[in-house]
Order: C-alpha cells, then structure tokens, then sequence
C-alpha cells in the first residue's frame, strides 16, 4: 500500500475549520515543520491543537497562534511562547492545560481504543476538578478520557512508503502515541525509503497507523536552549 | 550562611544511591547531576523519553534531536535508552524512578505542593510535576526559604493552585533541610551559620525542631 | 453442492479492497491469504506482534523466532513491521485492522458469536478472538452450516458461551452467504446448487430470503 | 549499574512459594527457556503463572504444569497442553482465561501505574461477570484492573548490562509489557553485550524495567507447526 504523497500541502487534503489536530513533538524537538508551515499557508482555521507545547513565538505552533488559526489548545507546558500567554489571558484562546504524562496517556489510549483510565496525576488539583475519582489498592486516581484527533501530524527521522516510521533521539517523544491516535494521520519524514530499507524489529510507529506520508525539505530544527560544554 | 544554589545541589546529590535511577527537574536540580559521586552510579532520567542522561554536548556538536526536558542540548551515555513520552510516564508512574528532585513556588506542612501556576498572571503550565509528583516514591523539593517579599514558602496550606497532595516527603532550601511528618516540618539539617531562631522565623508552617539540629555538612 | 473449505475462503477473499489491513483467524480464514486477487494490496496483521506477513518459509528456512497467531512458521515481506502485543490490541481496538475473518461453532440472528468454550469439555481459551470480534468494524465469520450431528450453528440464540455480542456483520458457510440484519440471517447468496429450501431447513435463526437470491460465483 | 548474575538459578533468588509470576512468550516463541527449567530445579510450588498460553506437555510451563508447581494460571490460550485441560477440568489447577488484548494491556498497565481501564473486549460475556460495565460514545466497555507480578520472566535476544533489551522477531510479544510489570523483572538473553553495544534508538525495553539480566544458553527454540512450502 503505497501512501506516499507528494507534499505538505497535498498531504493535508480534507483538513477543515473546526477540526481537532494532534501535532507532535517536545518543544521545537521533532514538531512536523513542514506540515504547520502548509497549515499556515492554508488559512485553516477554529483548530483545535492537541501538542506538548505551543512553540515559540516565531516558530512551531507560534505561527499558528500568531495568524489567530488555533481556537483551543490542549497542551502541558506554554511557557516558551510570549503571544500564547497573551491570547490565553485575554481569553482569545482556549486553553485545557493536561499533565503531560496524562496526556501523552490520553493519546496513546485514544490510539488503543481505551476510552477511560485511571491516573494518579493531577489528583486533588484543579486539573481533576469535575472528574470521577476513585481508590485503587489504597491510592487515589482521577479517570481520564482518550484523546483522538482528525488529523495527527508527526515527524519522523525515516520512514517507507507502507508508512512504517523509524523515529530519531528524543525527536520522538508524542510522535508515535499522536500517530496512532489520529483518524488520518500524515507522517513527514526527513528520509522517504522503499519497504523493506527498514528493519521490521526497528520500526517505531507500524504503518497501519500512518495514512499519508511524505519526505519534508529545509528542516529548521531550531534549538531552544542551546547548552554546551568547553573542551577540557 | 545561607546555602547558594550549587551548595543546595550538593547536599542533594548525597542523597543519592548508587543505582538509583533520578529525575532532575528544571532549575537548581539540573545542577545535582555535577555533583553525583564518583563511587556510584546513577542513571538519569529526562521525561521528554530519555534514559542515561549524559552532560552537555561540546561546541558544535549540539543535536537538536536530542534534549532533555528542559529543552537543553544533552548527550547521551553508554547504555542509555530512548522511548516515546507514554513509556517514559509508565516508568515513572510505576515508580521504577527511584527519585525526584523539583522545584517548588511552595511546599504545605502535610506535603503539599504548588508549582505551576499563578491565577491571572503566570501560566505556563505543569508539565510533567504533577505525573512526576503523583508517582514518584521519593521526592524531595527544593527551593529558597522565601520568596523575593520576603514571605515564607514553607506554609501551613499552599495559596496557590496545586501540583499535587500529600506528596512531598522531603524539602532542602537555602536555610536548610526538612522532613514532612504528620507533626509538620520537621528540621533536620540546618544550612552552616543559620540559626534555628531564624528558621523559625521564617517558617510559616509547622514547624518541628529536635533537641540538637545539627549543621549541615555540605 | 455445498461449498469446500478452499471454495468458502475463495468467496471472502472477493471481500477483501485494496489497502485493507486484515487479521484472518485460524482454520479456513487463514486460507483465505491464498486467493487475494493479484491486483490488490493487502496487509495482513497477526495478532502476535507482526503486520505484513508473508507465506510459509521454504523448508530449511523456519525461523522458531518468527510465526503467526496460529503458532505456524511464516516470513516477513519488505516493509513488513513488529511490535509488541499490547501495541498489537491497540491497533485491533482502535479499528485500523479494517476487516477480520474467523471461525465460529455458533452464531445467533442478532450477530452473537460463540467460539471458544463447551463447558466442562473443551476449553482451549479464547485467545484473541474477543478482543477481535468487540473490536473490528467489519467481521466475515466462516464456518460449515450445521455441525457433525446435522444440527444448525446459525441459531435463535447461541447455546455456547459467548464470544461477543451483536457483533458479527456477515456469515459465509457451505451453504451460501448471509448479512447480519435487524430481521434476522439475510440470504445473499446461495452455494452453486444448494436451494433455499435446504437453507431454510438448516437454519434454526430467523431466516430473510429475498425474492431472488444469486448463486455465488466463486 | 551492572545487573547481570551469573546464570537462571541465581536470577531467581528470592522467589518463593506462592509467588506471582509473570512468563514472557507466545505459545513457545520467545519464552525464557533457562528460566523456566530453573524453576522446575528450585522446587517452588503453588505459583501462580501470568502467561499467554501454558506451554505443550513437556516443554515451556507444560514443565512446571507436570511436576504441579503451578496452583493458578491466567493466559488466553491453552489448546496446545493436554495434561493442563486435565487439570483444570479435574478442579486441580485454578484457570482464569483473559481475553488476549485484555491480558496484554493489562500487563502493561501495571507496568505504567495505569490500575484500571476500560476495554470492548468480554463485554457480555463470561468474562465480564461481576465487573464494572460502561457505556462510552455509544458503546460498552468493561473495566479491568492492572496486572502485576513478583517476578517477571522474559526472555530477549540481546541485553547489556544495564537491561536495556532488544527482542527478535516476533518473539518480542508479551516479553517488553511483562517486563514493565514485575516487582522484579529477571531477562534471559541470548547475547549480552556491554552498555554502548546497543543503538539508544533500537532499544525495545529501557533497562530501567530489568533487574536481573544473564546470558541464556542451550536454547531450543521449539517450533510448534512448522509449515513450509514448496520450492518451485
């Protein structure tokens, strides 16, 4: 089954107003460059964000925010990103904060048709405000629904046409959980190779769970915090 | 004196046990891993999916595929893993991490603690404290005595929205060390010159201080 | 003449669409992998962890390490994928096997399926089948229309313990093909030869037969 | 941190009588053979096994179903051990039959801190008798608590020291989520290398999941149906 496309744009064909987006990544490590780059250009709008972060201002999920496309945002952790904080306070944007090991449960749940579990985090916090919980073994847990999305867009190191992805470093993180959560979801990747080019045993993602994929350009790859050491 | 942040992870990394695996939070923990003795080994865990957390990489040879949960350039050790974030959040939530080292804005006497959020005007969001809080076997939280006004961190009840309940089991900041017992704060270690009439005055909470509290080795 | 098992998995196999992910079951499901038309392309998932499974390994060529869901050697085609079984489930749960093929000793009008159990005699387990059957958005259970005794297997109400609820969708037995349908077994297609009337007779369910009902073309 | 003994019957110091274990492999791929005949040497008794399937008469856990050390079994699948269907149609042995999804999630769950979720699978069914049942976006689910053990036993194909593992094939299976839930988790791999000998990337089960960890040997790797085809 050949699912490659020829590019972002191309790749977000029936993406609509309105609907619910799962977007990979950790900060600006392994977020979908070229696809929000398309997302951008397609004047899409009302979204709904499911991502880790929000990027920063200029970069990542920012642009989105900045050209006012994302409607709500579902995320654990905003702090990089200036104009997200000011639309939140001003109530421009809604915002559903999760924690993050929650939500990166609630995705892959949504990908494993688990519609409800149980969790430790956030309990006796706002977070579990309305929120059955219950005690198990003596300790006390919040349920928490799944999360699925229209469209999940992630990024991989490598990928073949089947849709198998192989992921790269920490580059990984929400990528494989947000592919398998989505009801189309688009895989870009930095190398597009045959079948067979990847080890079965070495597949991150399997392809059942990829619909589109496609071999993105001019990676960024913007380093957020950029630490380092002196040579001894 | 007072203790700086680096005397603050010092003391810190001599809770450490060899084969522990450990998660530093952002801030005053991250300096912990300097401090890590040589006749152990300990593993470090970042939340973004990384296991075997080494230093900061030398010039040029950043990774941009390769972060800790800070977002800082790292690289990685001999046997190290890397796993996506839900596996990275089952070690932590079985309790497979056998410490964790956070920040805290304040720290209630029953264990109590707020990190995240202050309504109205600071929302950056919880990341993973509150998975991180909820699980973890072991947590001590670290942080100044007070806040810039002056005011005490270390309250009979948080004023801020919670991180998570009843959960922190231990507290070192700039004026010393802390158990959380059903008593309250109980000191246990105090930072070499401070007096313990100055702890007390700068405690909100509860406070519990022995007979003899000895001074702080760092 | 009622259909043979390799006529019956011949037929599902004119189910199949390009692009479907399938799991097939064992017995004359796992047949059906010897008829997929030649201008398709379909993926067939095992439930042990493989997805792209090719056909039986030429001799001298088994490898203990590699099999399917029915414990039978079998080999990988490029692009093909492993994963654990938890990751397997995941992806049967969450619909993305698009079709599942398998055997039952009964099923009732209303899609109950019961496969796994004769109390107090036979307990083999279930395996995966529940999981399967609560899951897949399409199910083809194939099985003879009537058992050794001469007895039908499509039933008013399943006599075996269940598998799962109102969950098959088609039916294809030696005797023809039936829709799962709020009235009952709907007859879509008779085996070449077999008349309604003998249907009829060996089917103890609720029975819906059209005005005209086609001979299969197998 | 070093975790390697020095054989099987050293890695299961600690294990005793009436004891949880949980045993990687599907039908008699990927179980830990060393293990398992270690176990049949120690003598312990009234186990109860967490394992997809029960072996065949004489080898894999059909071993330690023969000399009666197990007093309860949970697995999916059982067809392939005659001497099993006697004892557990004589009241000998206790058998609680899981569905397969549900047994592997519930293996995971337990090694994610997750203690209850809700799954389609044995809803109105037998094996949804006394438990909690409900309805989600229309459908119905049934809960089901984690699963955990004393001890895990799974078997890999390669490990270094520190316990990271990599399976083979699709001997992986049931092996990485057991893994996950043991108070002590004990691998048998078929090569153990030094820590840096594995790619970060191909790791299938970060070490921090294992304890134990020794090289295997003698491994017979039974093949239950060895089917073939004809060369042309």
């Amino acid at each position: 089954m050949d699912k490659r496309v020829t590019d972002a744009d191309a790749a977000l064909k029936g993406l609509k107003d309105g609907m619910t987006l799962m977007v990979g990544g950790f900060g600006l490590c392994g977020i979908p460059e070229n696809l929000i780059a398309a997302l951008a250009r397609s004047g899409v709008k009302d979204l709904t964000c499911i991502s880790n972060n929000a990027g920063v201002d200029d970069f990542g999920l920012g642009l989105l925010l900045k050209s006012k496309q994302i409607k709500k945002m579902i995320a654990s952790y905003v702090g990089e990103n200036a104009e997200f904080e000011r639309q939140m306070l001003s109530g421009e944007l809604e915002v559903d904060l999760v924690p993050q090991g929650n939500l990166a449960e609630r995705c892959r749940a949504g990908g494993a048709g688990i519609p409800a579990f149980f969790t430790p985090a956030g309990y006796g916090t706002e977070v579990a405000e309305g929120k059955e919980t219950r005690e198990f073994d003596g300790k006390m847990y919040v349920m928490e629904r799944w999360l699925r999305a229209d469209y999940s867009l992630v990024k991989a190191w490598k990928g073949d046409t089947n849709g198998n992805l192989v992921y790269n470093r920490t580059a990984r993180n929400f990528n494989p959980l947000m592919a398998m959560a989505g009801t189309i979801t688009i895989a870009e990747v930095e190398h597009l190779v045959e079948p067979g080019e990847i080890d079965p045993d070495h597949v991150h993602t399997p392809g059942i769970f990829v619909h589109r994929i496609f071999q993105g350009k001019n990676y960024e790859k913007r380093i957020e915090q950029r630490t380092v050491r002196q040579r001894a | 004196m007072a203790l700086d942040k680096n005397q603050i992870a010092k003391r810190i990394a001599r809770e450490l046990q060899d084969g522990y695996y450990v998660n530093l939070g952002i801030g005053i923990p991250t300096l912990v891993a300097n401090h890590i003795p040589p006749d152990i080994t300990v593993t470090l865990q970042s939340e973004n999916g990384l296991l075997g957390m080494g230093p900061f990489p030398f010039e040029g040879e950043e990774d941009a595929d390769l972060i800790n949960a800070g977002k800082q350039t790292v690289t990685l050790l001999p046997g190290s893993a890397i796993f996506d974030s839900a596996t990275s959040f089952a070690m932590i939530r079985a309790q497979k991490v056998n410490l964790t080292v956070l920040g805290a804005m304040e720290v209630s006497d029953n264990g109590d603690i707020a990190s995240w959020k202050i309504p109205g005007k600071m929302v950056k969001g919880m990341g993973g404290a509150m998975d991180l809080v909820a699980s973890a076997q072991n947590i001590i939280v670290c942080m100044m005595h007070t806040n810039k006004h002056g005011d005490s961190k270390l309250l009979k009840k948080c004023s801020l929205p919670l991180t998570g309940v009843g959960c922190v089991k231990r507290i070192i900041t700039d004026l010393g060390m802390f158990e959380v017992t059903p008593e309250g704060f109980k000191l246990t270690e105090r930072a070499p010159g401070v007096s313990v009439e100055e702890i007390q005055k700068k405690t909100e909470g509860r406070l519990v201080v022995p007979d003899d509290v000895k001074e702080m080795v760092i």
